[in-house]
């Protein structure tokens, strides 16, 4: 099994880990991280899978890909957090 | 005007245009609706200077001359023309209601640079031409649109807003997920490219069901449905138009995409499945609005029953006039479930609840509402000149030409069901009415703008042929649709 | 676009556009209103008889634009279009006065006429109708716009009356769609054509005909109210007395047997639908309804309920004549669009005058009505007569012709359900009428409105006078020329042409 | 030319005059008019019928279906002894209908009867004859009905719903003779029913339905119980002229003087002769005036349906009986209108010396009946005496005993009620106008007269051995009933059983109630139907709610995010494993 297969397949692991949480927790937050484990997984998977042919340098498009799916992430995370917080303080509220 | 000169500039535009605008309305709330009114008398212009200049051969426009596989790629065609229109007529709609609805509401400063990002991302889907860039448009509109859910603001609204951000972010992830078995296999996210014939990827059937897996939950394809009507009956009118209109829209059209593209040669049982799930989305959405309460809820569900016949593309993807039929079906479900939504605002707005069982105080006091709801409720039901009518008929032509006419059974109960539903709203309008004051005051221009989506959704029968025809001709085929 | 074109569409707009502008009238603007709405009707029907006018000379007017790819909307003004169109062009000025008199201190006057008025365009648009999908469009937009008229009342019974009707007819429609696309998609094509289009196609499809042909009957029947579909109608008298007039005698039940004429001479061709034994199962459902209708009618108390039943039965009779397969039967069952029309419509209006006068509903109240309401009820009696098919009124010229035409095309049994419906009327109407002119009246009616100038208002009274009249005069003169009977034998020797 | 267009007009005035002026008399609302309306209606139809021979065919193809009146001789006959006989009951009526009773309502539907009545008879087209006849019919109804009393009521009733049986069957014979026959003429339908499979059909329903008007044997039912209801005027009309539609009607539809029919012609002359005996005497039973007078039109109604049969048996005897009938009609209308509106007249005399004056008057048109030597009555019958010669074997010399037979029985009938109108209490109306009594004294005079006309005109020579044939009926009649009276007597006077009027009604009405339960149990059967279809629906919408409640509680499961996702799940996996 070479290295690439094998971080795709950690990743693809990683991903229904991850949905397996997202799945099962009630909590938000817990949600949260698990749905950004999730993208981790899947991020994983597109740099592995970024060596498409053999050779020196892998294929710097996926790379790209990760580097804008991060940031899609990192601002549907601060939504997300934002969201969970209101969700919070209005149950406190309450 | 010179196609070629033109078009790009108009689809750099329709993306563009939206995004500076939304930036200038979060930097400067004070005239962030001027803004949106900007957007709304300029986008459908542009769309519909855009949908001439597609309309004789589809636009390919590489972004600073960076070519595939590299670079981002804009595609245009006359179905993208049409829905970009459709878009942004839609969306001028709701910018006037918007500002009735909103005049003495906080939340205005938000609303206005959420609902242009929507737009850009809208734009920026219908327009993209690679399935990553296809990935980011969606994340963007889903941010947007969850955060105008949120706009809601209550407890129930945030809630609801939190289920539909997290849906999706699963969703996105799983269709990135297939997205990237993808590019292993093909080395290329260009839809045209994954198009052609004799490549083939790495676990392809992967990519598939991830990637439509991932769209059904989006789309809001039933059993999947589950984040649909709370978020779209909990947000303000204005948003849940926006959202039923169009946002659940986009996602489907990039299934569609996909499937007259890289999916073309799929197995037919994928096909059979999605339709199966779409009769049933017909037949469940449909029972569900008829036992609701609210009548945002009733509209909301319809939707999900809506989003159906959508599905039906699936099965039938074949025959030829099938995509006229689901093309002229977004657009007619568009202009009528945001005439209803609109509508239900109006009335919610006017009577402070929106229960059905005590519609009868508003009868007299928002007939040219009412009107509008009747009007967009009998578009749904199919009923003749209406868009709907059309594309049902369409739909229900193409079973019978695959010889699957059982789909049109189902075409034809999910009409009676939806006339159901639309009755026992409208039929509360013949109530005596118990009391004729109180409650606010609505805007003429919130009562017409509900009413002119009605009707444009009930005269698009009659401009049906011309359309299409539009979408036929840059479409001859099935695989080799997208152009160069 | 040139003027042949516009025809049609100026018929239609005639009354579309006033509804349009009525919608937005304030409810107390009485006489704009009603000057909109009566101008509307004077001018359609000026429209139609120019159009009635020119098709003398041979001249027809059709309208015609794409809807879909090879499908188009189709607006023709021939010989059985006119026909239809003259009736209701007619009928609704008359009704139109009528209702203007009838609800003239009613709430909601301005949806009811704006409804109205919708109600009677999409009633012209199906007479007019060139093709099986045009004629489909009005029929739904037919059923939209009744649903508000027969609810027009709020009350629990109307909206349960309303739903009722909804659901049948929006199932008929759907129905009628489903056969319609079927059609199109064995055929090609859905263009009305003197003895139908689908001939070439039944060697091939025969089996596939007979159950579009069914599917198409049994969605067009429901407005038509075939038995079993008929239960709509007799919920839906809830309604004002103009409304069953239009629902009755006008527009809605109208347009189903309208549609079903079409079918069989249009669409499947007389030899089609004989030689392939549809025609016959047609009759037999007819013959069903004939009876049926008028045994339910027997066992009604409400006045406008036992109208109701018997217009179930009576409309089967265009449907009957239709099915025969002879010429003369033809000429009688489409004769009776405009007979059953003018006599159902005095029935109705009659009925109304009673409500209104006397506040009587109930069949047991009209003792002795005649001596109070003597030009109403002489009006009633005439149509009642009609009905019966006694001579020399409208009713008997159709029964005559129907029977003497199912002898000609060897459906003598056709003759018996004559005759049993015949006896069946007489059977509850004439009760009706002794009870009106020779029993003594109760000492108070349920609810007495009096008006100076006659027994009633005369907006009310010069129309039931008017209908009756004519109800008299096309049977008396059946043979004279320009007579409808007369037209319709021109219009069927089209289609029976060898 | 413009004569041809008057003589055009004229004969369609015979019905539309009289059917204005009862618009007229209606619009008047109770005014005196009435009366005078209806004498004037019957203008246009003496003047036709006095100059029967201008007026053999107008054709009107405007008209209905195209319509034909016309008058051969025979019909000549029956116009112009209707209108003389409407005439006459009209003055009467002017002077005996009172205002209170609803005079405008009365006169109307008189004018109307009279209308349907004379345009009966010119119409020589099937619609146009069946309009008439059912304006007749139906607007008869009224002018029985009349007084509204509960007599008059079941009298009304038991009539209306034998006239919508007759028109039923009338409609039915007509549709399918004019179907099969291609022409609705009644000289085509006459010449072309032979080639028509169904022709016993349709001469069958044409028996029945005009066979209610003439009173044919079980249809008679309802003449004893509507004349003694209805006031004189309108039993003298219904007795005059209305019944005879009926003879009219059979003698223009059966194919009479075109071919044979020897089944039909057999059982119209039995029918005939057992009606005439039966009539007679079921009638000598009775105790009202008005009732024998009833059973006497049976019994006289008899006779003119055996000519007609003889008619039937034999075309060639045409010419002559055809004609024979009619004046046979002729003859018995207008003695039965004297008679009716005598007996009506009855009920205002009170001195001893007047009823004496009245029952000799009576006594005329009874005698006429009986066929007395130098009556009308003696002329007709000799003329159809001289037809049954030439029937085949049984039937001539069944018919030679037999005939005079039947006037022995009339005579006795008219004894009888003779009897009866003498024995009437003292009156106790008001004494009538003169308008009354002028038209008996001329209907008397009439009877009188007529045999002075009728003679030339049926070929009549005064010649004795008639006389003797006429007169030993009579004296048979005396003797029978000097015999019958004495055993009577004998035997202590007993009471006689009593038939009730409409005799065989009894049965009849059973019969008719069954009907018309079974018809309300069809109609019941068809209700709980349509009541369970109902309510199979509401339980099926019930259900239905029912369901939907529940897939509220199944939609609520989907709604979990753990639901949903896990279904999402499943949806990728198939779909995957669709997709390979």
């Amino acid at each position: 099994m070479s290295a690439p297969l094998l971080y795709a397949l950690v990743g693809v692991a990683l991903f229904c880990m991850a949905l397996h949480w997202v799945i099962a927790c009630a909590d938000p937050l817990r949600r949260i991280l698990a749905v950004n484990v999730m993208s981790s997984g899947v991020f994983l998977v597109l740099v592995a899978l970024a060596r498409r042919v053999p050779g020196p340098s892998p294929d710097p498009v996926p790379h790209a890909m990760v580097i804008t799916g991060i940031v899609v992430a990192v601002s549907a995370t601060a939504l997300a957090i934002v969201l969970a917080s209101r969700m919070r303080s209005g149950a406190a509220g309450r | 005007m010179n196609a070629t000169l033109t078009g790009p500039t108009l689809a750099v535009l329709l993306i563009v245009a939206p995004l500076v605008l939304a930036i200038a309305a979060f930097l400067a709330p004070r005239f962030a609706g001027r803004f949106g009114f900007v957007n709304a008398a300029l986008m459908p212009a542009a769309a519909a200077g855009l949908l001439a200049a597609v309309a004789e051969s589809p636009l390919s426009y590489a972004l600073g001359d960076w070519g595939a596989p590299l670079g981002i790629r804009l595609y245009a065609d006359s179905l993208s023309g049409i829905l970009l229109l459709a878009t942004a007529v839609i969306l001028a709609c709701v910018t006037v209601h918007a500002r009735g609805y909103f005049a003495r509401s906080a939340i205005r400063s938000s609303f206005w640079p959420l609902v242009l990002f929507l737009h850009a991302a809208l734009n920026g889907i219908f327009l993209s031409a690679d399935v990553f860039n296809l990935y980011v448009a969606l994340e963007l509109l889903s941010l947007a649109a969850v955060a105008l859910v949120a706009l809601g603001n209550e407890a129930a609204a945030v809630a609801a807003a939190f289920r539909y951000l997290l849906a999706s972010l699963v969703a996105s992830l799983s269709y990135l997920l297939g997205v990237s078995l993808l590019y292993h296999g093909y080395g290329t996210l260009d839809l045209a490219l994954l198009a052609e014939p004799g490549r083939h990827g790495a676990f392809p059937w992967a990519a598939l069901a991830l990637m439509t897996a991932g769209l059904a939950i989006k789309g809001a394809l039933f059993p999947v449905h589950f984040w649909l009507p709370r978020a779209h009956a909990e947000a303000p009118a204005p948003v849940s138009a926006l959202l039923s209109a169009l946002v659940v829209k986009a996602p489907l059209y990039v299934l569609l995409r996909l499937w007259i593209g890289p999916f073309a040669d799929v197995p037919q049982a994928v096909g059979e499945l999605l339709g199966l799930l779409g009769c049933a989305a017909i037949l469940w959405g449909s029972v569900q609005a008829l036992r609701q309460e609210r009548l945002k809820l009733l509209v909301a569900y319809s939707t999900v029953a809506q989003i159906g016949y959508l599905f039906l593309f699936f099965p039938l993807a074949r025959a030829t006039a099938v995509l006229d039929a689901v093309a002229l079906f977004v657009l007619a479900h568009a202009l009528a479930k945001a005439a209803m939504f609109l509508a239900a605002g109006n009335i919610l707005a006017c009577l402070g609840h929106d229960r059905i069982k005590e519609l009868d105080r508003v009868a007299g006091r928002l007939p040219v509402s009412l009107a509008a709801f009747g009007v967009a409720g009998a578009c749904l039901m199919g009923m003749p000149p209406s868009g709907n009518f059309v594309a049902k008929w369409l739909l229900v032509a193409a079973a019978f030409e695959s010889g699957e006419w059982g789909w049109s059974l189902v075409v034809i109960a999910g009409s009676l069901l939806s006339a159901g539903y639309v009755f026992r709203v409208v039929g509360h309008a013949f109530t005596p009415e118990q009391a004729r004051e109180g409650g606010a005051a609505i805007s003429a221009s919130m009562s017409v703008t509900p009413f002119l989506l009605a009707l444009l959704a009930l005269l698009l029968g009659l401009i049906a042929a011309p359309l299409v025809e539009l979408v036929d001709s840059p479409l001859p085929g099935a695989a080799t649709v997208v152009g160069r | 676009m040139s003027w042949p074109e516009l025809m049609p569409l100026l018929v239609l707009a005639s009354s579309f556009v006033p509804g349009l502008i009525i919608f937005a009238l304030p409810e107390d603007s009485h006489v704009l209103r009603s000057t909109l709405n009566i101008g509307g009707a004077t001018v359609k029907l000026l429209l139609v008889a120019w159009m009635i006018w020119k098709a003398g000379a041979g001249v027809h007017y059709e309208f015609r634009t794409e809807l879909l790819p090879g499908l188009d909307f189709v607006l023709r003004s021939d010989e059985l279009a006119l026909f239809f169109v003259g009736l209701s062009a007619l009928l609704w000025l008359v009704t139109t006065i009528y209702a203007v008199g009838y609800l003239e201190d009613s709430p909601h006057r301005s949806r009811f006429f704006g409804f109205f008025s919708i109600c009677v365009t999409a009633t012209v648009g199906a007479a007019l109708a060139g093709n099986l999908l045009t004629f489909l469009i009005f029929y739904e937009l037919l059923t939209l716009s009744t649903y508000p008229l027969v609810v027009h009342r709020e009350t629990d019974e109307a909206r349960r009356a309303g739903r009722v009707y909804l659901a049948y007819t929006l199932s008929g429609g759907a129905l009628a769609t489903l056969g319609t696309l079927w059609l199109y998609y064995v055929t090609g094509t859905l263009d009305f054509a003197t003895g139908g289009f689908v001939a070439p196609f039944v060697p091939a499809h025969t089996g596939t005909l007979a159950g579009i042909f069914a599917v198409l009957v049994a969605g067009i029947g429901v407005k038509a109210a075939l038995v079993p579909l008929h239960g709509w109608l007799p919920r839906a008298m809830i309604a004002p007395a103009p409304v069953s007039a239009l629902l009755h005698a006008v527009a809605v039940v109208k347009v189903g047997a309208f549609g079903l004429v079409r079918l069989v001479f249009d669409v499947y061709g007389v030899g089609v639908t004989s030689s392939q034994g549809l025609a016959q199962g047609l009759a037999v459902v007819a013959a069903i309804t004939i009876l049926y209708g008028s045994l339910r009618a027997l066992a009604q108390s409400n006045l406008k309920r036992l109208l109701a039943y018997s217009t179930v039965s009576q409309l089967s009779f265009i449907a009957l004549g239709a099915a025969l397969g002879s010429p003369v039967a033809a000429t009688g069952g489409i004769v009776h669009l405009v007979h059953q029309g003018l006599m159902k419509v005095t029935l109705f209006f009659a009925a109304g005058n009673l409500a209104v006068t006397l506040g009587i509903h109930e069949i047991r109240d009209l003792r002795g009505v005649g001596r109070r309401m003597p030009w109403t009820m002489a009006a009633f009696t005439l149509c009642a007569f009609g009905m019966i098919g006694v001579p020399p009124l409208a009713g008997f010229v159709t029964k005559w012709t129907i029977g003497v035409g199912a002898l000609d095309g060897d459906m003598g049994w056709a003759v018996w359900i004559l005759v049993a419906s015949s006896v069946l009327n007489a059977l509850y109407f004439l009760p009706i009428l002794y009870s009106a002119w020779f029993a003594t009246p109760l000492s108070v009616w349920p609810e007495e409105r009096s008006f100076p100038r006659a027994e009633t208002s005369l907006v009310l009274l010069l129309p039931t006078l008017f209908t009756a009249g004519a109800a008299l005069i096309v049977g008396l003169f059946a043979s004279a020329p320009y007579s409808p009977l007369e037209w319709t034998q021109l219009i069927v020797g089209k289609y029976f042409r060898p | 030319m413009v004569l041809a267009m008057l003589r055009n007009a004229m004969l369609l005035l015979v019905p539309l005059w009289p059917g204005l002026l009862a618009l007229t008399s209606l619009a008047l609302h109770g005014r005196r008019l009435g009366g005078l309306l209806a004498v004037a209606g019957t203008a246009p139809a003496l003047l036709v019928a006095l100059n029967a021979g201008a007026y053999r065919e107008e054709t009107y193809p405007w008209l209905l279906f195209g319509t034909r009146l016309g008058l051969d001789r025979a019909d000549a006959v029956f116009l112009s002894f209707a209108a003389i006989v409407w005439i006459l009951a009209s003055v009467y009526a002017l002077g005996t209908i009172r205002r209170e009773s609803g005079r405008e309502r009365f006169f109307g539907l008189f004018l109307l009867t009279m209308s349907g009545n004379l345009g009966a008879l010119v119409a020589q087209d099937m619609p146009s004859f069946y309009a008439f006849y059912a304006l007749m019919s139906f607007a008869a109804f009224g002018i029985i009905v009349h007084e509204l009393t509960r007599e008059a009521r079941h009298a009304a009733k038991i009539y209306i719903v034998l006239v919508v049986i007759g028109e039923a069957a009338l409609a039915a014979g007509m549709i399918i003779a004019a179907g099969a026959t291609g022409s609705s003429d009644f000289l085509a339908v006459r010449a072309g029913l032979e080639a028509v499979p169904l022709r016993h059909f349709v001469i069958a329903l044409a028996f029945v339905g005009f066979g209610i008007k003439a009173g044919v044997l079980v249809l008679h039912v309802w003449l004893p119980l509507a004349h003694p209801v209805a006031p004189a005027a309108a039993s003298a009309v219904l007795s005059g002229t209305i019944i005879v539609t009926g003879l009219v009607g059979w003698l223009r539809i059966l194919p009479v003087g075109e071919w044979a029919l020897p089944g039909w012609g057999a059982a119209c002359i039995g029918l005939g002769l057992a009606a005439a005996f039966y009539g007679a005497i079921v009638g000598m039973d009775q105790r009202r005036p008005k009732v024998v007078l009833a059973y006497s039109s049976i019994s006289q109604m008899g006779i003119m349906t055996a000519g007609v049969g003889m008619l039937l048996m034999e075309p060639a005897l045409a010419p002559a009986l055809r004609v024979a009938i009619a004046f046979f009609a002729l003859h018995h209308g207008l003695a039965k209108c004297s008679l009716f509106l005598g007996a009506g007249l009855a009920n205002s005399v009170v001195h001893a010396r007047a009823r004496r004056w009245l029952v000799t008057g009576l006594a005329l048109p009874s005698l006429a009946l009986a066929g007395a030597p130098f009556t009308s009555g003696m002329v007709v019958k000799s003329a159809i005496v001289a037809a049954e010669a030439q029937l085949p074997p049984p039937w001539a010399s069944a018919l030679f005993y037999l005939l005079p037979l039947t006037s022995v029985a009339t005579a006795l009938l008219m004894a009888r009620f003779l009897v009866l109108v003498r024995g009437l209490p003292a009156g106790t109306r008001p004494r009538a106008s003169a308008g009354p009594w002028l038209a008996w004294c001329a209907s008397l005079a009439l009877v009188l007269l007529l045999p002075l006309w009728l003679a030339p005109t049926v070929g009549y020579a005064w010649a004795p051995p008639t006389f003797v044939d006429s007169a030993w009926p009579l004296g048979l009649a005396l003797a029978v009933a000097l015999v019958a009276i004495g055993l009577w007597r004998r035997a202590g006077r007993p009471a006689l059983p009593e038939i009730p009027a409409g005799d065989l009604l009894l049965p009849v009405e059973r019969l008719m109630l069954r009907a018309q339960r079974a018809l309300a149990a069809t109609a019941a059967s068809v209700r709980p139907l349509g009541e369970r279809v109902k309510r199979a629906g509401a339980a099926g919408r019930r259900r239905a709610w029912a369901l939907i409640e529940v897939s509220g509680s199944a939609e609520a499961l989907l709604d979990r995010w753990r639901t949903a996702l896990l279904l999402a799940l499943v949806l990728g996996a198939v779909l995957a494993l669709l997709a390979r």
